[in-house]
């Protein structure tokens, strides 16, 4: 963030404790010492208020930079959003294009109980004129703000607090990640472990796991789910055959039920199984610590829905596949399931393009 | 509603430099014996005496040049107080350019016009949507604006034709959008609430009731951001005033000394809503003391009035960078909308307001100042038939938006 | 909504306009009138406030009827919606029920443009904790709003301006419509149109273009989005082997992709054709009324989607499945393409229970 | 802050009858020169002179008792007005029943020591989430809470164990339910921010900054629906006051005549905001005006003062189901949540606001007057470190919430 405040003199932070106490999670450290308090702006608790004013400021072409202590708080806030950051432009026929970025921590705490552990990634994306954008790694998450940053549109930059303590390598040069593009995280022919965010790093601790069993799983981490990387998408189902979509939202009307049905709109024919939808359970999330675990998806539970779509006998008889569950007792003989071991690569990936 | 300036020289005396504004005093009008609080400050030459006036008890109104007296215990900025009182010699009208009040009368007609017959376009439904019209408020939009610099920005509510036009924007353009025209200033994409003009500063209507309050302050913020001495003025309706945005906002605007002037439309009615109905404080300028803000009530329905206060106000808070809250007493004539009835208004009401109508006493002034004659009225109003007929022409003859205008300008 | 004010005192009417102006639609007329100001009340327009005050009178027992001028509005009230009416109940442990209704027109109107033209119900259905209602007929509207006021739970009930003019038989006796109950407006065996809200009356319209060219749909109506009755669901599409999902809404992470993927989570061996998600375009809504026209699904597009589910071959080779439009003319073949002509019932409906 | 009682029945001759209330008077303090409003009125037998106190004037506090005089202004019912000078007589802590005083005085024991021990199984990781502890501010909940009636309610935010255990919610419920256990109030579902006792009226924490506020207004129009001259206490913070909720709540309840008290309490800061850097007007108790309704400061840090400020105002709210605003000014000695170091305060600030202590003047009040020993206190304060020991051993023993407790409780 320092390197985009230092490029551009419009860029500007505001947001609840960003600047005296150096950010609620040390995101905005040192900043308003840098630039000052011009340019690092702490707000009283009026996230609608501020969010609408950093409204009127992108209309008027400065860069704010929004962040909501948790995106929970950003519900008092829907209206700026949804109704004006992602309207304005097309609303006044592309006279008033809408640059800003909201960022804030998003998904599940620790025991933060039901109206602190919100995903909202589904509500932003619902509406058009926003991108949406979800990053997993340090890198990514550095790359895509500074994309966010410089892109001409509102931009809803969702990290995770479970993220902020991963150590991983930042590439000393400007490091621009572009936004739309997903990325193979670990490469895999049996089963595509779609996700984002926190939960990509959940697949790729399962694809670990399903490896020893013999089962190697693609891990495809979409990065931004508006622009969705479809093309991606689809060449990887299309090589595997088999998808498990893998998030930490509530599941009903999710980013998973969305990516869920792209995933057979893009490749109903090349699809081995159904596809397998691990979100957290359809609860508000509760307090205690037990009931908070068995919520969330974890590695264990990604494994064990990537074995479901590898257990099933496909039957080409033309009388309907039938579940192949009870005949296999291992997930060894699951290999039998799969079709050419996953060496079958249609070129539908080129062709949807 | 008079607007007296009063030069008074010797009172200055003590009080510290003739440049210098002076500290609020309070006043009280002797003659009338009506309690009106005036705030006054020293301008070169002159001393203007603006009113906050109650348009309910419409005292002031009825003084007439030359014999008010007012009582003042004036402040200087040593501090020192002087009592004093003065007559009334002038008027802002006495003291305005001639054209410029010419040229406001006739923005004015063309607003009127315009909504007039963009009602009736409505009804023949060549316009969809909501149509939210202005008539009777155009004192409002066009008395405040006419005081703005270049890069001065205005923000609005959804009953924005009026605001448009006074900022400069074309009514061909803006009879196009609600015809759903390409031709229309936002490509026919956003309607009667959605009128913008970048070019001419302002920034558009909205169809959530206050959100421009929010975004307002967020402009103001801008400039204020660029370093530019340029103020935003922004314009929402009494309804507006109970959203929980106008809090926030008002509160952001004057803590961080904001160069916004938060204009309430006071037209008694938020739909079939009066104003006691929705407020626990229905004189709504006092809640700007809330926020430690300057917060003032102004008589709507008289251009002179407001175009006084406007320039006082606005120059004041281009000065200082702090925001004031004015709540104008205006009154739409028609219904909320077009489509509205309005029955929970009584036509005894309707017509008390119309014998104050902004623009019949404008033109009755012009006439009396010898500036214009009735036949410069009869002829001025049918240019502005004519130009408004084109505006419908243009609309009607200009082509619908293609299909590519519907995915067009989502993203940038 | 007067019997229900007849018969519980508890019961109160709350919301802008809504009583001295009875009701911006008329939904309300005459109730002030008949039970006064103590319950039929009028607001300011402080939709977060008057929300909030109803949550907490129906955390005391009350039975609010909050009414929201449009659904878009809601936007301002999400916090005391989300986080409070339907989670205080798990929150509390079970100690406080929130029962009320939130009443609102939802969906597009006429040319009304991009901010006040919104679908909500994913926004609804993505949280757990309330039930979520839209009902299509006037039968539906008086039966379901008296069960929704009964519910002990807050209840979204979602009308449609573009219905208020429908009429329609009501039935003479109590007429109670459960929630959470499909209902099938018209069998047919070829494919299954699965809707609600106003898009189950388009779905009949061109249920009855489709006839003509011997295509018998089935329409089914889901009444109620939360809860979703599966069973009917799986039994329709079961039956026909192939769906057509309509909604009015935009179509990312929309209740249509929900139930699009549910369809496949369900029944997935027994689709011949990829679901066909028809939703409104992915731009907010242009104001041009030749642009909301192409915006908004309508009966060509119902009947050109129901046709695209039947214009495919079904290759049981094994080699997967090809597109079969090209070598379709007309829609009169399609019923070659259709497995046993759509009299194969499996009893999965059953085993799902 | 003394309290004083004074009698003064020649001065209500001629004011109307002894029974009814006197409308307010203005009153100066002759002996300190500080002006200070008091509100006036006259109770059987006594009459209540509390004050409206800045702490950081502190003005009132030096002053003892008897040595006082307060000049007064007093208007009757009948309008008829008297100025008087009244020598101070006695003070409600003469007043007020010992056994009352030293329930309360336990009562903020038991939740000093509750949020002692909770902090210290936060840092052993024996409670997850938030924790936000309500130290330093007890005399706030308990003051106010002490006076209701049952049928009244009380609503919260999310430093809500104060306030859970002032209305009588069980220690034990409590912790358990901070541990996450099922025996917890909420079955360990809510956790921390969200107790709930509907049993003793306690409607329960939100995380959500201000959220409580609109709530309240609710359940307080429950209330008045139901005819049941119930009130309902709503407590929030500084930080809250600045939500557009806390506005148009405002708006409503004074609107709409609602029988609740609004309690800010004004501990300085909302995290690390100061409330000068949060608010335009850090005076939070003057934007009441701004909804025509009735707000004072009151210093939080003295329970008598609490009480007695609770007492006038609560029946006052009750009677008239007029709504009231009270700033109480307070301070809470660790950090927002017990994981925050607190650097944005000077250790000066937090050792200043200690010698305030609320528990300790009490516990120095009740051994001043002999009604307890020295030999007391120390019983006191074992047994009620046992009676928390005991809720920790209970929440360390319950079970945790079966894997049935996930889908319970959604849908009713
Ligand atoms: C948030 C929101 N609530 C309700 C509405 C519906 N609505 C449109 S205009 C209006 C009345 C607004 O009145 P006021 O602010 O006084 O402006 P006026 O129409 O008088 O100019 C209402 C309730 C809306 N557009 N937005
Ligand atoms: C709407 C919302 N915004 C932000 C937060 C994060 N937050 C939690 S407590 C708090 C400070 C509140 O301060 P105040 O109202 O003064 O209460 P206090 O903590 O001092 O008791 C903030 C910003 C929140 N919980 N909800
Ligand atoms: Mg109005
Ligand atoms: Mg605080």
């Amino acid at each position: 963030m320092a390197e985009e405040l230092e490029r551009d003199p419009e860029v500007f932070i505001i947001g609840e404790e960003v600047a005296q106490y150096q950010g609620t999670f040390r995101v905005t450290e040192g900043l308003l010492d840098r630039f000052g308090p011009k340019r690092v702006i702490d707000t009283p608790i009026s996230e609608e208020g501020f969010t609408a004013l950093a409204v009127g400021a992108a209309m008027l072409g400065l860069k704010p930079v929004v962040e909501f202590m948790t995106i929970n708080f950003s519900i008092r806030a829907l209206d700026a959003i949804i109704n004006h950051a992602a309207k304005n432009y097309y609303m006044s026929g592309g006279q008033l294009p809408t640059s800003m970025v909201v960022r804030a921590p998003n998904g599940k705490g620790e025991q933060l109980a039901a109206q602190h552990s919100h995903s909202l990634e589904a509500w932003f994306m619902y509406h058009p004129g926003m991108k949406v954008v979800l990053p997993s790694t340090p890198a990514d998450a550095r790359g895509l703000l500074k994309s966010a940053i410089r892109d001409p549109n509102p931009v809803i930059f969702l990290e995770h607090a479970g993220l902020y303590t991963l150590k991983g390598e930042v590439p000393e040069d400007e490091g621009l990640v572009p936004i739309g593009e997903a990325v193979v995280r670990r490469e895999g022919k049996h089963v595509t472990l779609v996700s984002y965010s926190r939960m990509s790093q959940m697949c790729l601790r399962a694809a670990e796991a399903l490896a020893e069993e013999g089962i190697e799983a693609e891990v495809l981490d979409l990065r931004s789910l508006v622009p969705m990387d479809e093309e991606r998408l689809a060449a990887s189902v299309a090589k595997t055959h088999r998808a498990v979509v893998v998030t930490e939202e509530n599941p009903t009307c999710s980013a998973a039920s969305e990516i869920t049905s792209r995933i057979y709109k893009l490749v109903f024919d090349e699809l081995d199984a159904p596809v397998e939808t691990l979100t957290g359970e359809d609860t508000p999330m509760p307090y205690a610590r037990n009931l908070e675990k068995i919520w969330a998806p974890d590695e264990a539970k990604i494994v064990a829905a990537a074995r479901r779509t590898l257990a099933r006998h496909v039957d080409y008889s033309g009388n309907g596949a039938k579940e192949g569950r009870a005949t296999y007792g291992g997930i060894g003989d699951a290999e039998d399931g799969r079709r050419n071991g996953g060496g079958y690569h249609p070129p539908l990936a080129q062709e949807a393009r | 509603m008079q607007l007296p300036v009063i030069e008074f020289p010797n009172t200055l005396k003590g009080l510290g430099q003739r440049s210098e504004r002076l500290k609020i005093g309070v006043v009280r009008n002797g003659r009338t014996g009506l309690p009106q609080k005036f705030r006054c400050f020293a301008r070169e030459p002159d001393i203007i005496l603006p009113v906050i006036l109650n348009p309910a008890v419409e005292g002031p109104a009825r003084r007439s040049p030359g014999r008010t007296v007012a009582r003042l215990t004036l402040t200087g900025p040593t501090g020192a107080r002087r009592r004093t009182h003065l007559p009334v010699k002038g008027f802002l009208k006495d003291r305005m350019d001639t054209n410029e009040v010419l040229r406001i009368y006739r923005q004015m007609l063309v607003i009127r016009r315009f909504e007039d017959r963009s009602d009736i376009a409505y009804k023949l439904n060549k316009i969809g949507g909501y149509l939210h019209l202005y008539i009777g408020q155009e004192a409002v939009a066009c008395g405040l604006i006419s005081v703005l610099e270049k890069g001065d920005v205005v923000i609005d509510s959804y009953r924005d034709h009026g605001h448009f036009i006074a900022c400069g924007g074309g009514i061909n353009e803006a009879m196009a959008e609600l015809y759903g025209k390409v031709t229309g200033c936002s490509r026919g994409k956003g309607g009667s609430m959605h009128l913008f003009s970048k070019e001419h500063g302002f920034y558009g209507g909205s169809g959530i009731v206050g959100a421009g309050i929010g975004m307002g302050a967020g402009l103001a913020f801008g400039l204020k951001y660029r370093e530019e001495k340029k103020v935003c003025l922004c314009f929402f309706g009494d309804g507006a005033c109970q959203t929980g945005l106008f809090h926030e906002t008002m509160n952001l605007a004057a803590l961080w000394e904001l160069p916004i002037v938060f204009i309430i439309e006071n037209n008694q009615y938020a739909m079939g809503t009066s104003v006691d109905r929705s407020s626990s404080e229905p004189e709504l300028y006092k809640r700007a003391a809330g926020y430690q803000m300057h917060g003032e009530r102004v008589d709507g329905m008289d251009l002179f009035t407001v175009r006084e206060v406007a320039e006082r106000v606005i120059s004041q808070v281009r000065e200082t960078s702090k925001p004031a809250l004015l709540e104008v007493m205006t009154y739409r004539y028609r219904g909320h909308g077009a489509a509205d009835g309005a029955k929970y208004r009584t036509p005894e009401e309707v017509e008390k307001w119309k014998t104050r109508d902004p623009i019949g006493r404008v033109e009755a002034w012009l006439l009396e100042q010898g500036a214009i004659t009735e036949q410069d009225v009869e002829r001025i109003h049918q240019e502005v038939h004519a130009e408004v007929e084109e505006c419908l022409r243009f609309a009607e003859e200009s082509p619908l938006p293609g299909e590519e205008e519907l995915y067009a300008h989502i993203l940038a």
